[in-house]
């Protein structure tokens, strides 16, 4: 574990060392320096801008995100499960998947308005699609044998579901969660960029629009911090609830 | 060591032994393979029934019919007096390969088959923890199976399958991997819950000897397409001393009997 | 879907789909759902103009490319990251990162990097598509049978040789169902990128008849569009199918 | 070598006369290529960090901010902007308290916003963000809101299809740019021939569009970015210029000093300009050379 | 049946055998788990070794330690002189649990030993084709895994071991799974390669009977933490008639003599 963590750190601070002279050469007038952004993230950290404009941010996501992991599962599941429903529903995840969000929001404006609903909903399109296909494909490989085993064992088909398939199929299911997460965040952020400017997609363009560039990286940088503690708090659920299913790397 | 092949043979021969299980004209065909034509054979209750016969001659595939896992091409299985539609909580499988869940540990994986039959958390793992300490694997309840030996997966299994007290245990090669001291306990555990709980037992082997020392009766299969060939019913070994049997005429006399059955029809 | 024996192609349940949009589009619910047999006639007349056509080679020639770079990236890395703890400790806190990048927002970086044009996008299309990738293969290789590499080790199997007999077979169904869907979320990236970036190929004809209101154009280009996804997605289904038989006997 | 020029949207009806400009500057000689961001901020990015050299916009911000020698050379057309209702409100005195619908925080339409509420002495209700003009007419179509303020076309747009259920509030004029081309004042002195070229030919252009609009739709060369544009679009180029010409959208003479002087005012009451906008140099934001040199001629 | 046995046993009386491969002090521990424990022994060349002992006391672990695929945690394995660093092309192994390619036929699975050792396509194929038969798979090449019966898969993986021709087998309970009739057929091959070819084999089984049957020596492990508690030279044996073998009080000695000596250890 400390291991891995001084590994983390080395690559941090490589990677911020290089952002910081980047930012000192410069590359561009509109490129800030990483201490010009921490600091602006400071500041704005304590006059609580950033934590009102989370508060904001958080509504659709944490929506979004909820529902689409929910129903996104439920939708992989049944649509591994069953020949006709994969037939039926997932080209629409397809076309989903394959829209063009951006060009799209004037309908989701003109659908569901401006307020909480249009963001939600973007930040559904956005995170279930690769829920639900994930969760399909994860499904339809489970090993043939442990289902025969539970059946023998006179498993229900719910008891089968929950116990033998969700567990073999738990690492790409996972893997699905946590690409749907982070295409929430893209989500959430591209709403409030395209729809309406609230929360943090406000402070990144009003930001932009004044030339405050250090207080919009430093905004950014803020949602890809969240978004990296979220995975791993994923990441973590998923090691208790499956500790099994983690054999390690094949090297070791 | 106590009798109950004279039970057992007694019970043959004056009032027929009630049929637990049995199956009927069965046929399966996997595409072009035909692994079982024809297939009739009776399972007498508590009585345990060995089946022999060349590797790949369809026995995993009869046992998994039995256990419903399968639909036979044609014929019909009737346990206890009812067709077979499916599995059933009167049968318990013991797998060839073992089937247990990679992500669970070994107490969780020998409760699974009550988890399965909604019995309650604490119950259930007291009963798997006796099954554990029965197969010997006590120490190993929070190992995880790529943790095991072979040997060792295989009593899990076997643990699996007993803590579920079915009436019925279809059992694919349970001993392959174990040892014959592990096997021959094993073995007398078997016995005494055919004497003492009446159970049923239909027991893939390919140990001749194994066959002739445990079975009320051997049925042998010819190769692919299989059918019954023979039925032999060993009778009154089971009370002799286990360390003197291996020089026993008697029980050397029906090994040489199945051995040259089994040699005529492979060859 | 089998229905009478006969396999229904995936794409037939579009049909159904279609109608319902027929249905919709005819009631006249709302100007931006134009009937679809409209919107086909309006296909018929934007496709052979030469506006189009430029559209079109812009945003497939980025779309391929993207695509080609996420793929002959994605994998290796993703199996190397399955197989090496080191690898993965060094790598997966920056996939993670990318993955959880607000692309759109990281757009401004990315232009700064590698300028404006074709780059960028082809750049923000394979950013799209790389992660999902990567996170199947890896996956798909951690739960990998060790007896397996033990088996290749033991007859003595190069490092080389370990990796494309061994670690990819054994993944490739993950692998697919990764690409299947990262292929998809390209084509998203492609047009996020032509938006985004710089106003080119299809991005711009979206923009401009979004902007003029001119829906069954809109829906029109969106149709190519989705028609190119499903293409793929299907050729790429049918591989899948075709790694089924040992995908659940693994 | 090649002037490469960030526009700031899609070329569409609305940048016909700007494409004009560029085909009579390339038949002076100019050459030139053209890259289309998806909004102002990108393209002043763009021109900052030297990957363009020419940039559509109007940069006040970064050139006060970023420090960048950035300077606009010309105005390309003015902040006009229509208040658009639903029939709840007769006039700007009405909207006390009304919520409306801008464009974004300290943009183009929240400065307008602010300009209203004290020349007219009222004050918005709550202020919601939709960026594009052609997002809020969607918005205001579908009754999600009741106020909102809208750029020409649009305006016109929604005039045109729903005459009886909006009305366009009357506005007071406003000089300030909305649009205006600026470049790096290293790169202009550098490349004053090809800057003076391009000025010449857009000056020339502006000047006989505002004699006669229907000049832009026949000089737009038929294999260019607007004649490619499908005829729907095409067949209202006259009609938008001349109402655009009508509406006071483009200064016949660049801009200039004026204009220069109307921005600071106006930006500095936006919040986009810090400072007394009186005491702020002219200079460090425009680069009047080219546009004087043209009007000489 | 020729006498390879008393060959060896003449070997061995007289000059000293030349030694195959040593394991020298061997511990291996996984966690907290002491697997082996200062464990020690040889192996002649061409003899056939077996090792006897209860299911999880560290066969296979042995087994993977002198095929370079397990780091022992102290001590060290010799094959030829050299001390092993990791898997080599002297050293072929057939698995426990099989360890085929689910997504490969029967025919590149067996062709797979040499794929890797980078023999041309046809070559390859025609010596796979030759161990298919060998194996009684004949018909089978186009199979996969997934379509065969235990015994077959197992069969499988044997016959891939084969194919790559190398000088010592390691070989992890190789008939576990097939009938006995087939196993009898493969320990007469065995005992051919030991005789013919000079190959040297190391074999886990849990038959006593199989290992007394066909082994020069027989190593016998003590349960975990394994050491080898005592080593058994059958010899004389193989010269006898099989079908007789079963009734020679000679051979039922050894089997005797070994079955104590096991469970004096176990219990
Ligand atoms: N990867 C592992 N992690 C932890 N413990 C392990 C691992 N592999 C094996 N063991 C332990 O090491 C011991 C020896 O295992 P091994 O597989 O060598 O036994 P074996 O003699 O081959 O048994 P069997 O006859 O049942 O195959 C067992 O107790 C097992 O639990
Ligand atoms: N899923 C399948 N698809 C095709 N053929 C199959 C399938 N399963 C089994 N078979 C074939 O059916 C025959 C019988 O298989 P089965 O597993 O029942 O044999 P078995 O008697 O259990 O053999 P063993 O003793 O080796 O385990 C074999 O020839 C096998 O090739
Ligand atoms: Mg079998
Ligand atoms: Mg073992």
């Amino acid at each position: 574990m400390t291991r891995s963590f001084a590994l983390k750190l080395l690559s941090a601070l490589l990677v911020f060392g290089a952002w910081e002279i980047a930012g000192r050469i410069p590359v561009s007038y509109a490129f800030p320096t990483f201490f010009d952004s921490m600091s602006a993230l400071f500041r704005m950290a304590f006059d609580g801008s950033l934590f009102v404009a989370y508060a904001e941010t958080l509504k659709p996501l944490v929506l979004g995100v909820a529902i689409s992991a929910f129903i996104g599962i439920a939708l992989g599941l049944w649509i591994g499960l069953s020949s006709w429903f994969d037939w039926l529903f997932s080209p629409i995840f397809v076309v989903m998947q394959a829209a063009p969000l951006a060009a799209l929001i004037p309908l989701l404006v003109m659908a569901y308005g401006i307020g909480l609903t249009s963001k939600v909903f973007v930040v559904c399109i956005m995170a279930m699609p690769v829920i639900v296909l994930n969760t399909a494909g994860a499904v339809r490989n489970t090993p043939q044998n442990l289902k025969a085993m539970s059946h023998s064992f006179l498993a229900t088909d719910r008891d089968v579901l929950l116990k033998v398939i969700i567990p073999a199929a738990s690492p790409l299911i996972f893997s699905g969660l946590r690409l749907g997460v982070s295409a929430g965040f893209i989500g959430a952020i591209l709403s409030e960029l395209k729809i309406t400017p609230t929360g943090v997609g406000d402070i990144i363009t009003f930001s932009r629009s004044i030339a405050d560039y250090p207080s919009m990286y430093a905004a950014i940088f803020s949602i890809i911090l969240l978004a990296v503690l979220f995975l791993n708090l994923l990441e973590k659920i998923e090691i208790t609830l499956f500790e099994g299913n983690v054999r390690g790397y094949a090297s070791d | 060591m106590v009798m109950p092949q004279t039970d057992a043979a007694f019970r043959t021969d004056a009032v027929p032994a009630e049929v637990a299980v049995s199956a009927r004209n069965i046929s399966k065909t996997y595409g072009e393979v035909e692994a079982l034509k024809n297939l009739s054979l009776e399972f007498p209750r508590g009585q345990l029934t060995s089946l022999l016969g060349p590797s790949g001659c369809g026995k995993t595939t009869l046992l998994k019919i039995i256990a419903g896992l399968l639909e036979p091409t044609s014929g019909e299985i009737v346990v206890n007096g009812k067709p077979v539609k499916g599995p059933g909580p009167d049968r318990a499988f013991v797998f060839q390969d073992f089937a247990l869940l990679p992500w669970a540990n070994v107490l969780r994986n020998v409760a699974f088959g009550l988890e399965l039959r909604g019995v309650a958390k604490s119950e259930r793992e007291d009963i798997a923890e006796k099954y554990i300490k029965e197969v010997g694997l006590a120490g190993f309840e929070k190992s995880f199976p790529h943790e095991l030996s072979g040997g060792m997966r295989q009593r899990v299994g076997l643990a699996r399958a007993l803590s579920v007290d079915a009436d019925v245990l279809l059992m694919d090669e349970p001993f392959s991997a174990v040892d014959e001291q592990t096997r021959r306990k094993f073995q007398e555990d078997l016995l005494n819950l055919v004497k003492h709980e009446n159970k049923t037992f239909i027991f893939v082997t390919h140990s001749i000897e194994e066959a002739v020392y445990v079975s009320d009766q051997i049925a042998i299969l010819l190769p692919r397409p299989s059918r019954v060939s023979e039925i032999i019913r060993p009778t009154g070994l089971r009370d002799k001393d286990v360390d003197m049997l291996r020089r026993d005429p008697e029980y050397l006399d029906i090994v040489d009997q199945i051995w040259a059955s089994l040699r005529s029809y492979v060859e | 879907m089998v229905v009478f024996g006969f396999r229904l192609p995936m794409m037939a349940s579009l049909l159904v789909w279609a109608l319902l949009w027929e249905i919709i589009g005819q009631l006249g619910l709302t100007f931006f759902v134009p009937p679809l047999s409209e919107v086909i006639v309006t296909l018929f007349g934007v496709l052979p103009t030469r506006a189009f056509q430029t559209a079109l080679y812009d945003t497939a020639y980025a779309f391929l490319a993207g695509v080609f770079f996420a793929v002959v990236i994605g994998i290796p890395v993703g199996i190397l990251m399955g197989k090496s703890r080191l690898l993965d400790e060094l790598l997966l806190p920056w996939v993670n990162i990318f993955l959880s990048a607000p692309l759109t927002a990281l757009v401004p970086v990315l232009m700064v990097l590698f300028g404006f044009g074709t780059k960028t996008i082809i750049i923000t299309t394979t950013l799209f598509a790389i992660w999902i990738i990567i996170l199947n293969s890896r996956a798909g290789v951690m739960q990998i049978n060790r007896s397996l590499i033990e088996m290749s080790r033991s007859f003595g199997a190069s490092q080389m040789d370990a990796l494309v007999k061994i670690y990819f077979w054994a993944a490739l169904p993950e692998i697919l169902g990764g690409v299947r869907i990262g292929v998809i979320r390209a084509v998203k990236g492609v047009i996020i990128g032509q938006l985004l970036i710089s106003i080119v190929g299809f991005g711009a004809l979206f923009e401009l008849y979004s902007a003029n209101f001119m829906m069954s154009h809109f829906w029109a280009v969106l149709i190519v569009l989705f028609a190119l996804a499903f293409s793929i997605s299907e050729f790429l289904a049918y591989l899948e199918r075709r790694v089924d038989y040992y995908a659940a006997s693994r | 070598d090649t002037l490469r020029i960030a526009l700031a949207e899609t070329p569409s009806d609305e940048l016909a006369a700007f494409f004009v400009a560029l085909d009579r500057a390339k038949a002076n000689g100019l050459d030139y290529e053209w890259t289309a961001f998806s909004d102002e901020e990108l393209a002043i990015q763009a021109v900052l960090s030297g990957q363009m050299d020419i940039g559509f916009g109007t940069p006040y911000a970064a050139m006060q901010r970023s420090k960048a020698p950035i300077r606009i050379i010309f105005q390309l057309s003015k902040l006009k902007f229509f208040p658009v209702t639903t029939k709840k409100y007769e006039s700007l005195e009405d909207m006390n308290d009304a919520p409306i619908l801008l464009h974004s925080r300290g943009g183009g339409t929240d400065s307008i916003a602010n300009v209203i509420e004290e020349k007219v002495g009222i004050k918005f209700g709550k202020r919601s963000y939709v960026p594009g003009s052609s997002n809020r007419v969607v918005a205001l179509v579908s009754g999600q809101a009741d106020a909102t303020i809208i750029d020409l076309s649009n305006k016109n747009k929604i005039v045109a299809q729903h005459p009886d259920k909006f009305n366009v509030l009357p506005m007071f004029e406003v000089e300030a740019s909305d649009e205006a081309l600026f470049a790096n004042l290293n790169w202009i002195q550098e490349n004053d021939e090809d800057v003076q070229i391009f000025v010449d030919a857009l000056l020339s252009t502006w000047q006989d569009m505002s004699e006669d609009p229907t000049i832009i739709a026949r000089e737009t060369d038929p294999d260019g970015p607007i004649g490619q544009l499908p005829p729907e679009l095409i067949a209202g180029l006259d009609k938008f210029y001349a109402e655009a010409v009508e509406g006071g959208l483009y200064s016949a003479n660049g801009g200039g000093r004026t204009a220069a002087k109307a921005d600071m005012e106006w930006y500095a009451e936006a919040g986009q300009l810090e400072g007394d906008p009186a005491e702020l140099n002219l200079d460090d934001f425009w680069y009047f050379a080219p546009l004087d040199a043209a009007l000489e001629k």
